[in-house]
């Protein structure tokens, strides 16, 4: 039976008992261990605000970016988090909680960086130069704004896959967030690749937990907790082992990046 | 690099969960098949006409339109299913839609002249169908329901698409993780292929045990 | 959400740039199937053994394999073997060779369709196996492919929108990209949709007419 | 209406048939009385096999009317005025009427014991034990017995002819059509099936049409002969009027071009 | 080998023929001098079939050994070996044999014309304007000049078999295997198809192969019948030795059911 609208998104999940998020499989924002288990820096985060408002645990589904946000809006999730940074389009479509885990861009070149590619708008300005970007994320954008044409930003559907190109030489720079490239790097293990970080010129993103817009009280909620655990210390102690600076996520706010309230 | 063989276990996770998209699709096919097809025979022409917009619609478009729609559309709706639900619906219907054709023309493979002994025999139209016409009817449709079979396990590679956590899912997941690529490809592809071994080994084995009687050299 | 004209406008041109490479892809895909497919066909006739069995083999691995799994191998791991192939060459590759082995099916059956008696006719007549092929059996069991061959042109169609997972830009990839960078999928996808229903609708017509004209393989 | 000794069987009544623009029966008049034995002969496409396939309901009829047993076979009484015929009298009225047909049509998923007793089970509500038995005895009248278990495509032509045979008189019915039961054996096999019908014919008072080729066994077997061309009846008689003494100039021409191609009569 | 008058033009020698476990000839021997008209009898299954079919090298043998006008048919002479003939060899014997199946198999996408100049085309190298109106005179001969542009599946089952008598004629070969030419035809159909084989019989020098089971026809038509029962010959004569004193049982039984089944012999 479906739960009435009128009830609390809250009390909806703790009747449940899960909560559902997407999540992109993007170490170290979101990560699948060989178990199958969920974690990376978002889930974890997520997985112990939940349990603090009393929802037990998080079933997560891996969703490419550009289906986050009409999945969530679907109801396929309750929540997104999964690196999902915050744009002010984004901010229109949905809820976000205020920051979690901040980044900025990098680049991953081949040995030398024979292209001498540092920021988005070299890669526009170099006719040759083929640019991989996850399909719907801010890389992808950021790229188009710098000029980059259609065809030389080429989607690539996994972090996984943008190295393999980059490896076979079907593109010549591939672009995630710093953390997210140095990751694949370690795992790739390959010298003949390397990282360029941060990419000049690329802004300092956050995301946050991402809700229905029907869902702001869930949101409000979630936010209290995470105001507290990053008071505590808590938070830190969740984000830093990955990498990822507690302090940056605390200086910005939800306002500021949103361009506005949310 | 990492040794893929930890995530030997997450592979087989798929297998296990590509084998339940494709009986429980086969099974919602096969019953919708038989629906259809007789559907399409019927002397009724609404139930002809439902039968017929049924199968065009699902052969028409393809099995991505009507995944995306099931899993993205319907919720719109009210109905939620989950990714298991969606894409046995989904694979389902596409298939069972393919799979009536069969059932029609299976039917119209029994001769003419069968029907006639039903008449000359008194056996209603209802008898006829029961004893006669499906009993050879269903010789004919299963070699070709085997391939229908074939054609849904390998659909259930594209409900990886809507993150279901399926064979090829999985492979994606151990190249995400572990970085080698030929490893997880190489060992779905083996995978896919044993189970369309054992699709086709079983109906072959139906196949015949079913022709026995029906030829006389063997029998 | 509501239907947004303009936006509509402003997106068409970004479709109908994937539409061309949609269409591209199955052309060349089809006719790439179409002759490795009589290949197929060919070669399991061969009364050699070792030429039959690799084949009959290869054809039921290849079909008994999701296409989107082969798609990937293409890409991503060929080039492990120094076979680099730009993505639409290896979606074509991939469409072509799948599609080959339901070709060569066809083949066989329009092939055994045509009587036995026409082979004898055609000896106790004196002609040569290649007249027999030219005179009698090609002419006779060509026909009768042609609807089946058709319905799989249309269902490579259909089937386009996997060249999405090897990076090609054909049209279900294109709607998506404008989507996830506007934020709006409901025009896009609409269009997509509405694109591959005119396009089946049209088949459909298409296959019935081939069908009633050429008749149809049992 | 009632049943009378005297009454035909079956009345035949100014009956027309037409398959498209092609008009095939063409007011077709005929009776056949209990128990006679009547060929039915003719030139390929003079509607003989129309005709049984009507008085089967295999065909419907596009004018006049059938009476069998004194009951209408395509339409139904009701307060005096007549329709159409519903699946449920059709039914009523296919009890009375048995078929053989040129090629058996046995089931050939069926053993020839299943074959004989579907029906009986089915239609008749015989229980199973009871209608197995009786096609036992059917089966040995034809010379089947030892050939119950098998499955048709086990048997020659011959056996799959008197297995049908069988099959037929399982439903016991008044009125036996017979449409060329023989021209599909090879001639050795001929003859086993022609004697089961001749023991049929002078054992039985069943009614019993047959169409034929085999013109002395038509000579034989029946007490009367219709001779059909062009969908109506040219001639009839005793089968000797017919076969020595043909009144008809169109008669005379088919004996004389089947005794060209080297048919005893 | 050269040929000479008295040489038979077919030996056949104790070929031996069987389809997986089934054994269909059996150590069969005979011999056909030139201009021979033979005629083939024998119950179903007995294998006639199957020695035209091996003659027209639609099926290989066993063993044993067959020679045609002097030349071995399965084998050729190397440098005094025996190898199995290559397809150019079988080629070549061919030339000398035609065959007229039981079901006609004309090509159904060429008219009646270009089914009878095909293989003098192709295989003859004719001229088409010579080949033409060769067959046409061929045509006229078996009585269809006026259906030369008909497509096969217009004609009737006796046109379409003298359509395909035209056809084996063209090729002019000095053998003829006709098998059971007209037990697919209506019997009405029967004897137009019975004449041109009469005339092609007294009118022409080929050698004639028969298989059939029209016995009077068989008895008009042949120099010579040969009974067969279980692929061996078991007796063989003139046709009034065969047909009117058969000395074997075999052949008086079968004999015996055929004139049961109504045929006149
Ligand atoms: N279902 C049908 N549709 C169209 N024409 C038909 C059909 N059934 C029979 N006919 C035609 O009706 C005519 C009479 O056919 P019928 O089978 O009754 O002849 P018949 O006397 O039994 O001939 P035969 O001796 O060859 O069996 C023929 O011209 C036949 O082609
Ligand atoms: N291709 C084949 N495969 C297996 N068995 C065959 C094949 N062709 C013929 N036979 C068998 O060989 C035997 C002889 O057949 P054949 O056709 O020569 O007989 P026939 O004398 O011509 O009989 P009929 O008078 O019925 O035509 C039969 O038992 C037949 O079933
Ligand atoms: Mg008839
Ligand atoms: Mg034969």
């Amino acid at each position: 039976p479906a739960p009435a609208r009128a009830q609390d998104a809250l009390a909806r999940l703790k009747e449940q008992g899960f909560c559902r998020i997407a999540i992109a499989n993007e170490p170290p924002f979101t990560a699948v261990n060989p178990d199958g288990k969920v974690s990376g820096a978002g889930p974890d985060v997520a997985r112990a605000v939940f349990k603090k408002l009393g929802v037990d645990d998080v079933v997560a589904s891996i969703s490419e970016y550009g289906a986050m946000i009409p999945g969530l809006q679907a109801r396929r999730f309750d929540a997104i988090t999964a690196g999902l940074f915050m744009k002010p389009e984004r901010c229109r479509a949905v809820a976000y909680s205020e920051p979690i885990l901040c980044d900025t861009e990098a680049f991953a070149v081949k040995k030398g960086n024979p292209d001498k590619l540092l920021s988005y708008e070299d890669v526009g300005k170099n006719p040759k130069a083929r640019i991989g970007v996850p399909g719907g994320g801010v890389e992808e954008k950021l790229s188009l704004a710098a000029g980059v044409p259609r065809d030389r930003a080429i989607v690539v559907p996994d972090g996984q896959s943008g190295i393999k190109m980059l490896q076979d030489g079907r593109i010549d720079v591939y672009t995630l967030p710093v953390l997210s490239i140095s990751d694949l790097l370690k795992k790739a293990n390959d010298p003949s690749i390397e990282m360029v970080a941060p990419v000049q010129g690329a802004p300092i993103s956050c995301d946050g937990a991402a809700f229905r817009k029907q869902d702001a009280s869930l949101r409000d909620a979630f936010d209290k907790v995470l105001a507290e655990m990053k008071q505590s210390g808590e938070f830190a102690k969740i984000v830093e082992p990955y990498g990822f600076s507690a302090a940056a996520a605390m200086q910005t706010s939800r306002e500021k990046l949103c361009g506005g309230p949310n | 690099m990492i040794d893929w063989t930890g995530y030997l276990p997450l592979i087989l996770q798929g297998a296990w969960v590509t084998a339940q998209l494709t009986v429980y699709g086969c099974a919602l096919a096969f019953a919708v098949a038989f629906a259809a097809g007789l559907g399409r025979l019927s002397r009724h022409g609404i139930v002809r006409a439902l039968a017929s917009v049924y199968i065009e619609f699902f052969r028409g478009t393809s099995i991505f339109v009507q995944l995306f729609w099931v899993y993205f559309v319907l919720p719109l709706f009210g109905l939620t299913l989950t990714p298991l639900e969606a894409g046995v619906l989904a694979l389902g219907l596409n298939v069972g839609a393919y799979a009536a054709e069969v059932v029609r023309g299976a039917i119209l493979t029994v001769p003419k002249e069968q029907y006639e002994a039903c008449t000359a025999l008194n056996l209603t139209r209802r008898q006829s169908l029961r004893h006669i016409v499906l009993p050879q009817a269903f010789v004919v449709m299963l070699p070709t329901f085997g391939n229908n079979a074939i054609e849904l396990l390998k659909g259930t590679a594209v409900v990886s698409l809507i993150s279901l956590a399926d064979l090829t899912f999985q492979a994606q997941v151990v190249r995400a993780q572990t970085g080698s690529t030929a490893f997880p490809f190489l060992s779905i592809l083996l995978i896919y292929f044993l189970f369309a071994l054992l699709i086709s080994l079983a109906t072959r084995g139906l196949e015949r045990r079913l022709a026995r009687g029906l030829d006389g050299a063997r029998a | 959400m509501d239907w947004d004209w303009s936006f509509v406008w402003e997106i068409l041109p970004a479709l109908l740039q994937g539409v061309v490479i949609t269409i591209k892809a199955t052309i060349l895909g089809t006719a790439l199937a179409l002759v490795l497919g009589l290949v197929f066909a060919l070669l399991r006739r061969s009364r050699r053994r070792a030429v039959a069995v690799p084949v009959a083999s290869l054809v039921e691995f290849v079909r008994g394999t999701p296409l989107l799994v082969q798609l990937y191998f293409l890409f991503y791991v060929l080039p492990d073997l120094g076979i680099l192939l730009p993505p639409l060459g290896a979606g074509v590759i991939g469409f072509g060779v799948h599609y080959a082995t339901y070709m060569s099916e066809v083949y066989r059956a329009g092939i055994d369709n045509v009587a036995r008696g026409q082979w004898e006719a055609a000896k106790a007549c004196n002609l040569t196996t290649a007249q027999t092929w030219r005179h009698i059996i090609l002419p006779q069991a060509i026909p009768p492919m042609i609807p089946a061959l058709a319905n799989y042109f249309v269902a490579m169609f259909k089937e386009t929108p996997l060249l999405s997972a090897i990076t090609v830009l054909e049209l279900m990839n294109q709607a998506r990209s404008v989507a996830n960078f506007n934020y709006r999928y409901l025009e896009p996808m609409t269009l997509v949709g509405a694109f591959f229903l005119a396009i089946s609708l049209v088949s459909v017509a298409g296959l019935r007419m081939l069908e009633r004209r050429y008749g149809r393989l049992n | 209406m009632g049943t009378s000794a005297k009454q035909p069987i079956i009345e035949v009544d100014r009956v027309a048939k037409s398959f498209g623009p092609l008009t095939v029966l063409n007011d077709l008049s005929f009776a056949v009385a209990p128990g006679e034995k009547l060929a039915l002969i003719g030139p390929s496409g003079s509607g003989k096999t129309t005709i049984l396939r009507i008085l089967m309901t295999l065909e419907t009829i596009n004018g006049g009317h059938i009476r069998i047993d004194g009951e209408q076979l395509f339409h139904m009484e009701r307060d005096g005025r007549l329709l159409p015929a519903d699946e449920r009298h059709l039914h009523r009225m296919r009890s009375k009427i048995g078929m053989v047909f040129q090629l058996f049509n046995l089931f050939p998923h069926k053993c020839v014991l299943d074959n004989v007793t579907l029906a009986p089970i089915l239609t008749g509500r015989v229980p199973r034990a009871e209608a197995e038995r009786r096609a036992m005895e059917l089966l040995d009248m034809v010379g089947l017995a030892d050939k119950a278990r098998a499955m048709p495509a086990q048997l020659s032509g011959g056996q799959k002819q008197r297995a049908a045979i069988a099959r037929a008189l399982a439903l016991q019915p008044k009125i036996m059509l017979f449409d060329e039961v023989t021209s599909a054996l090879d001639p050795e096999l001929v003859e086993e099936v022609l004697n089961v019908m001749r023991r049929l014919a002078h054992e039985t008072d069943m009614t019993m049409l047959l169409v034929t080729h085999e013109m002395s066994f038509a000579h034989d077997f029946a007490d009367r002969v219709l001779f059909f061309d062009r969908g109506r009846i040219v001639e009839e008689g005793g089968p000797d009027d017919i076969f020595r003494n043909p009144r008809e100039e169109r008669t005379q021409a088919f004996l004389r071009k089947i005794i060209a191609a080297g048919q005893r009569i």
